[in-house]
């Protein structure tokens, strides 16, 4: 256990020096002061450093193993755009500094926006959404401000799958609109004839991961978009799993008319133990009318931000986006160009399938009809016979010194296991992963408690989610003085 | 294979032949093809490291803001910030990690968060708070919804002082629910206009979105605001700068139900605009309708005390379209910068960097002032104030800018006379008197 | 285990990416041109820092915790100053730029001299020595160069303690010198009578490090060096253990001639497991003239290196000593003024006599006559007599998550545990510390297996030196290919 | 107290209790009261983060030489450094640490190491290399002294092409020990002159000191060097730029007895001269006469595979005035920098760094010659030349400095004219050209 910063904090200390004010004094009238502790630790650098430090011990990460989480694309982060992003004259720019004296951050915004048209194949592109979700978000008020425009405010229904991620749903709502699901066939793709028959008048967007969240390409994805731009409906990629595609395949050219990107998944940024991340969203010629504001434009005087006039749908941040995560994305994209593109998806792909192939006989594949893409799911119903469950088996692998695969989605599996090795991984590195989960499988048959048990190899044993739910501490209570 | 891609072609072909495939190619044949790409991409040249280098030298040597002296604020400050932060920040440990899915080990992240929600909630004076939103504009959006969940109340009323990418934000994430926006208009002492507050909340109102220190700098009577509030039911959301939180009072402490803001001051550069962190701090009894995450204290199976993410059935990929949000990633490391800067200024140097904020501004105030500017508002500012200048913002602008200076922001919502200025503690005696001798200078030159 | 690099390696595998050649090529002489491998590893950046940064988390550090190596000064290290050591306009400057090119290092290092000689209490100073050992062996020469301009070349004796660190005695033979040793009275200081008794004309200098490695202040410091000078010797103050005297005392007013800093030591750079240091050496009016080339002075034009003519005895480095580690001692200094430099000595001074007092009673200080300094000698007699060694004692301190003080030195107390906690350590962390060693001491009488088995909760267990030295593979072997 | 010191005056006075005194005064009694001090130091004024942040800016600024393009070497290289060398270096766990004196806490410095000795040595064609020293011109010495111990002889030759540095350190730790040295002439071709050696090696000789490529940047012919040395009982020193080990043959395995250099290319910032590491790579049967640190292998109590520093006998701190040398504290984070630079660059990575270096030098130096520069020796060269200039070098200096170049070293022992350039793989040929071009003009100004 590593103590909280309140419990050792110590009246008087600091971790700052300070120069004295330079200026007289003006006071702060009495009715607005703050009066009373405010409750900070009290703590000296070296203190503070120990303490973060000690912390991070207490994390798994991608320089410790393999981050197999499926959905999330834990590759390696390259180091040298942790110090690009850095850069003083990139990274101490007020954000509302007059465009001249930002040329070179306006410059690679604006190139990066090329960068990643030409990969989605579309013409229209913001940089600003934070993260997939707001991305999303973004793409769904796009396509109703384009139904709104073409007088069609009744298109309020998104198609999706049930196998879609959280944030589909949950971003359908924010967007104003009605989730219908779709049905998936037994080969974990889109029920092409259930597309056929639910879209409609109504029908705002078909809203399709690609590949989904099974790992698997949609073959039928043309006969279903083309479903849906008959009916007058419109197509969303969500692009999360676009490690699975550069350079093989674009959302432009499969019919979707707008998609997001994950920069902090198929563009190597760090995930920051949760973010910051960011989503910019790609379009087609229909929907760039409705951008949000601003955009960044090239013109006589070099580069500008600029508003899209009333046509835009509005604002999403405070600012442009999360720049210092473009600032590693253009730099990665820029590293590789298209040919390492290319490379990192073959990587990927061959990847998640040597691990499914080394899993086989000992995990069940269910829709396991071909190649996965960058990832696939496993099952645990075997697992549940002998009175165990995914979580089990994920908790266990801890024990063995790696993070466990996505548990529980996507919902379609049942006890599902989620797996992405990214094409960071060594064969080598895939193959003792493999071994760990094959030796799972045994203990599971042989001696079920060291799964019951896990982890046990850990900074600390299972967690009680259930007390932390009922009891719900979130904050360190005050000390009573 | 490159220097991301580690499997050379002899291992490759082994890995295929476990496949079963004989080429990687063969891997590909679900993508129909008719959307194969035959060529490749159409981008530019692959650059070696050493030519990243110099391409990104060439391109922040491009700009020029950063050498600046800044005196802009309106949502982002140029405070000074300790090196012992981004020496945690870049630990791998910390940046290269994910979400914390796996407890067990993601203690480092999930304390350190649990810590940054108590520091937020001591500082905005409320009872709790989230690990963290977008930045301060999607808080302050995502506030209106919750408080809109929370009464079932479907308006929303907004102060005019807010900052106006704020309102803009706040507009984008109501508008397609078929939520209705009023706004209330500010008094000629740059505060809420009571009489109009008590007026617009008679229609019925699901909170107030009152920012404070406001746009213009000036504390807001949150007291007032409150009882108004609560008086008719709806919740009060303050905006808050979280650097005035060292000098005046906690919202939270005079009432307000949500407390939002965005932590860039607090540690995180200005970095043309992110990322930074939102943060969103409440009562534990407006937990459950709270959107993004929490971190809450637990133990394991042997008493040791341990953190988890918890309330998840609030969250997206549990609650799916009935979440409280779509949020999902966050600002984590964002988070985390918060709160390495608040620990490492503590209780005594983040009130004196908070005060220090305080004496400059008013020292340059009442420097720009004497030099020929008029204050517009009379309320008490705390590090951020709009003045009229004599003559034309923009005019003024471009004169203080070839002087080496970032000015305040013109503000044509005021006037086209009008500047906003914000001061940090970074801002020394010397380099004020140089701005103020600059805009003395430009007043004689603009008319 | 973590696997080395060799064995991860696979061909074709690279960490780094570079430009194509621009030039056309040259060819290498056929019989000059290297062919065959070279051997070096083949893995890919990912893989490098994986392999790093799990290598690094076997080791302990400042920010493990309290790091109570005695004579190693093992104090937190500012992240400020690793900031500032890498600022571009002072790391890449090529050490023979023109000086009017490098005027801002110049600048620093003038400014650092000349606060080294106001906390010394001299008047000139180099800053090119490594580290202290080189330090020494500068101090050593300046003396033998005046003993020779003096026309005595008959001055090779150099007076040391027993209780002298093993750098002064080989230091003193590198410098053509002959170690007499002098004795330690019953009070662990230097036995004056001996000290009379054996100076003479051969004397070249007495070497002393103040206070002494039992982290005793000398007493009788001044009728000491009286009786060197006296002779027609000098006077050496090793001043590693500087940290228990900044603002207190000073050698140039003990009567040293010239003493040695350790800034990896007393001014917080850090030891980088092992280094790099910075032992510059400051030393009065009389040894000057015979100062290592170059010197920074400062002149008319600015600052400039320059030779110290032909009385200089020569040159210790290539180029101008560890200037990094230069830029971080200047910026501790600058931090901390003169009020707060005191303030450090006595941080340290009163954390190291409150651990000794905590272990009163269960460990035996010898020499415990008075407070000691900035660190102290335990002995474990005691344990011996439980058939325990020091050895085992610092093992099981390692099980306990601390590491070990500094053990069998100095080489007059026996089975000596030397414990140095420095002024950055709280009142929190030096009593779990002590509380650590007080249960040791308990479980030497009660569970002795505990210690003798130590260590069990590190990452290996206690390590076969004999089968290393006979068995002596220092490098990896080449596989057999 | 202050940022560094944690203990408040209340806590201070309850240790002081512990201790048993009321005053931390009372500590200070056995310093005589003669010596104690009364005020306090007479230093600067200290500094908050901030304005040393300021100051160190400010002189970062009064110097110019890393804004010049470098055609500078002569021991120290304008190498690209990937941004990976120092992620690992700025780990806490790394440069926090103390030298690993407890192994079983210390295996990632120790098998880091490990790993650094094993890359040194297969660089030099060695059996062994240790575990660091100083820099190249300490360790060239510390060979020499060791080549002294191994043969018993008094007495060492060095080539007269060595880096005059270098043997200026030499002088220095070989002058006290009584020990001679002579000087080998170079002949017309920059080399080693074959007759003298085998004249000066009649007397006797415990080493040969010949740096390849020597100070002028000329391969040395190594070989014939080794076979005489051997011949006449001394060891063969060899001093070696590592990068150029990349394009020649290792001198281990052409008969080198003791091969020295500095690691300040691989990985290593030029920081004005420091901190840099000097390596020495031997044969095993020398290892025990060998100076500094060596980091071995072998097992913990179960049989697992660790690390510790070996061979301790020979060092200070056990052999005191025997020990084969004074050092202690080494350069072990700058050794690790560059174990992780030759891990980064790899077998065909560094490789082809050494070729680029080879091949821009080459065409450096033929660009030159085009514009009016005189080679001075015929012998082949690396990616260091030196060149007879058409006029006295420092005005070439002063000029080239003007156009944004540090040009060559000027190397008044070769005579007024004369300038030694040196190439890394960082040059492009557009800087090249733009050098040449600059030479050109200064060609015609200078006469
Ligand atoms: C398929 C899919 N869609 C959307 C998202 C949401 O992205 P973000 O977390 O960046 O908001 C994710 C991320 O987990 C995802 O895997
Ligand atoms: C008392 C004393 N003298 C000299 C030295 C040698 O210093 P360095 O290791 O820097 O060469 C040390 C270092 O351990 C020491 O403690």
């Amino acid at each position: 256990m590593e103590k909280t910063l309140f419990a050792i904090s110590c009246p008087g200390r600091i971790g700052v020096s300070l120069p004295e004010c330079d200026v007289p004094e003006t006071e702060i009238p009495n009715d607005l002061a703050r009066t009373g502790e405010i409750g900070l630790p009290q703590v000296t650098e070296g203190q503070v450093m120990r303490h973060f430090v000690r912390l991070s011990n207490r994390n798994y990460n991608i320089e410790k193993g393999i981050y197999p989480l499926g959905s999330c694309t834990m590759k390696y982060n390259p180091r040298l755009h942790e110090a690009l992003a850095r850069i003083p004259g990139l990274a101490a720019l007020h954000p509302l500094s007059p465009d001249h004296t930002v040329q070179g951050t306006l410059e690679l915004m604006h190139a990066l926006g090329t960068c990643l048209c030409e990969i989605t194949g579309f013409s229209g592109v913001t940089l600003q959404p934070a993260a997939g979700a707001q991305g999303e978000f973004t793409g769904l008020m796009l396509i109703r401000s384009a139904h709104l425009a073409a007088g069609e405010p009744g298109r309020d229904k998104v198609l999706m799958p049930d196998s879609a991620h959280g944030t589909n749903p949950a971003t359908s709502t924010m967007a104003g609109m009605k989730v219908v699901p779709v049905k998936s066939n037994d080969h974990g793709m889109v029920d092409v004839e259930d597309v056929k028959a639910k879209v409609g008048p109504d029908t705002a967007a078909l809203m399709l991961t690609n590949p989904n969240t099974l790992g698997l390409f949609d073959s039928n994805i043309l006969e279903i978009t083309e479903a849906v731009h008959r009916a007058g409906g419109l197509n969303y990629m969500d692009g999360a799993n676009m490690n699975a595609m550069l350079g093989v395949a674009r959302p432009g050219d499969m019919g979707f008319d707008v998609c997001h990107l994950n920069l902090h998944k198929t563009f190597s940024t760090p995930h920051g133990g949760g973010g910051p991340g960011s989503g910019p969203v790609c379009c087609n010629e229909r929907l760039e009318p409705y951008l949000p504001n601003p955009v960044v434009v090239k013109n006589n005087d070099g580069y500008a931000l600029s508003g899209m006039g009333n046509t835009s749908f509005g604002r999403l941040m405070a600012f442009h986006g999360n720049v210092g995560v473009l600032y590693r994305a253009y730099a990665y994209i820029m590293t590789l160009g298209a040919a390492g593109l290319r490379e990192v998806t073959e990587g990927a792909v061959v990847n998640a399938n040597y691990l499914k192939a080394r899993l086989r006989g000992h995990y069940p594949v269910p829709f396991d009809n071909g190649p996965c893409m960058h990832e696939f799911v496993a099952g645990g119903p075997e697992m549940a016979g002998l009175g165990l469950k995914t979580l089990d088996v994920a908790k266990r692998l801890l024990d063995y010194g790696f993070h466990a695969p996505t548990v529980y989605f996507p919902l379609i599996v049942k006890e599902a296991l989620m797996m992405e090795p990214t094409e960071t991984e060594t064969m080598e590195s895939i193959d003792e992963f493999a071994e760990a989960l094959i030796a799972i499988a045994r203990e599971a048959r042989e001696k079920p408690h060291l799964l019951t048990d896990a982890p046990v190899n850990t900074p600390v044993l299972r967690l009680d989610e259930v007390k932390a739910a009922k009891e719900l501490v979130v904050v360190e209570p005050r000390e009573e003085s | 294979m490159n220097r991301f891609v580690p499997n050379c072609r002899t291992l490759r072909d082994r890995m295929l032949t476990e496949i079963g495939v004989k080429r990687v190619e063969d891997l590909f044949t679900p993508v129909p093809e008719k959307v194969r790409m035959r060529g490749l991409l159409n981008l530019p040249p692959a650059m070696s490291e050493m030519e990243l280098v110099r391409e990104y030298a060439r391109l922040a040597k491009s700009n020029t803001s950063h050498e600046l002296v800044c005196f802009r604020g309106a949502g982002s400050y140029d405070h000074f910030i300790p090196a012992a932060v981004d020496s945690i920040l870049t630990r791998s440990e910390f940046f290269t990690a994910y979400t914390p899915y796996q407890a067990e080990v993601s203690q480092g992240t999930l304390q350190a968060i649990f810590e940054y929600q108590t520091m937020i909630a001591r500082l905005c004076g409320t009872e709790a708070a989230n690990a963290g939103m977008y930045d301060g504009a999607s808080a302050t959006a995502e506030a209106a919804l919750m408080a809109m969940r929370v009464t079932g109340v479907n308006r929303v009323l907004v102060a005019g002082s807010l900052n106006p990418s704020y309102r803009e934000v706040i507009e984008t994430y109501l508008v397609p629910g078929g939520f209705q926006i009023n706004e209330i208009p500010f008094g000629p002492d740059g505060l809420l206009d009571p009489g109009a507050v008590r007026t617009l909340i008679q229609g019925g109102a699901a909170a107030m979105v009152v920012q404070s220190p406001n746009y213009f700098g000036l504390v807001e009577n949150i007291a007032l605001a409150s009882e108004t509030a609560r008086a008719n039911n709806a919740l009060l959301v303050v905006v808050a700068d979280p650097i005035s939180l060292g000098v005046i009072q906690a919202p939270g402490a005079l009432g307000a139900d949500i407390v939002v803001g965005d932590g860039q001051p607090l540690g995180i550069p200005m970095g043309f605009g992110g990322p930074y962190a939102g943060f969103l701090a409440t009562s534990t009894a407006h937990l459950r309708k709270m959107p993004g995450r929490i971190i809450g204290r637990t133990e394991d199976r042997a008493g040791n005390t341990g953190y988890v993410m918890t309330l998840q059935t609030r969250e997206q990929h549990i609650r799916r379209e009935k979440a409280t949000s779509n949020i999902c990633t966050n600002q984590a490391l964002m988070a985390l910068a918060n709160a390495v800067y608040l620990s490492l200024t503590g209780e005594a140097g983040f009130r004196e960097i908070a005060r220090q904020c305080h004496h400059k501004a008013h020292y340059l105030e009442a420097g720009l002032v004497k030099a020929g500017a008029r204050r517009i508002f009379s309320a008490p500012f705390v590090r951020e104030f709009a003045l009229r200048l004599p003559g034309d913002a923009f005019e003024f602008e471009d004169r203080l800018l070839s002087a080496g200076f970032l000015p305040g922001l013109p503000v044509p919502g005021l006037g086209n006379d009008a500047m906003l200025f914000a001061v940090t503690e970074k801002r020394t005696r010397e380099e004020m008197d140089a701005f103020i001798g600059a805009f003395s200078k430009a007043c004689g030159e603009v008319r």
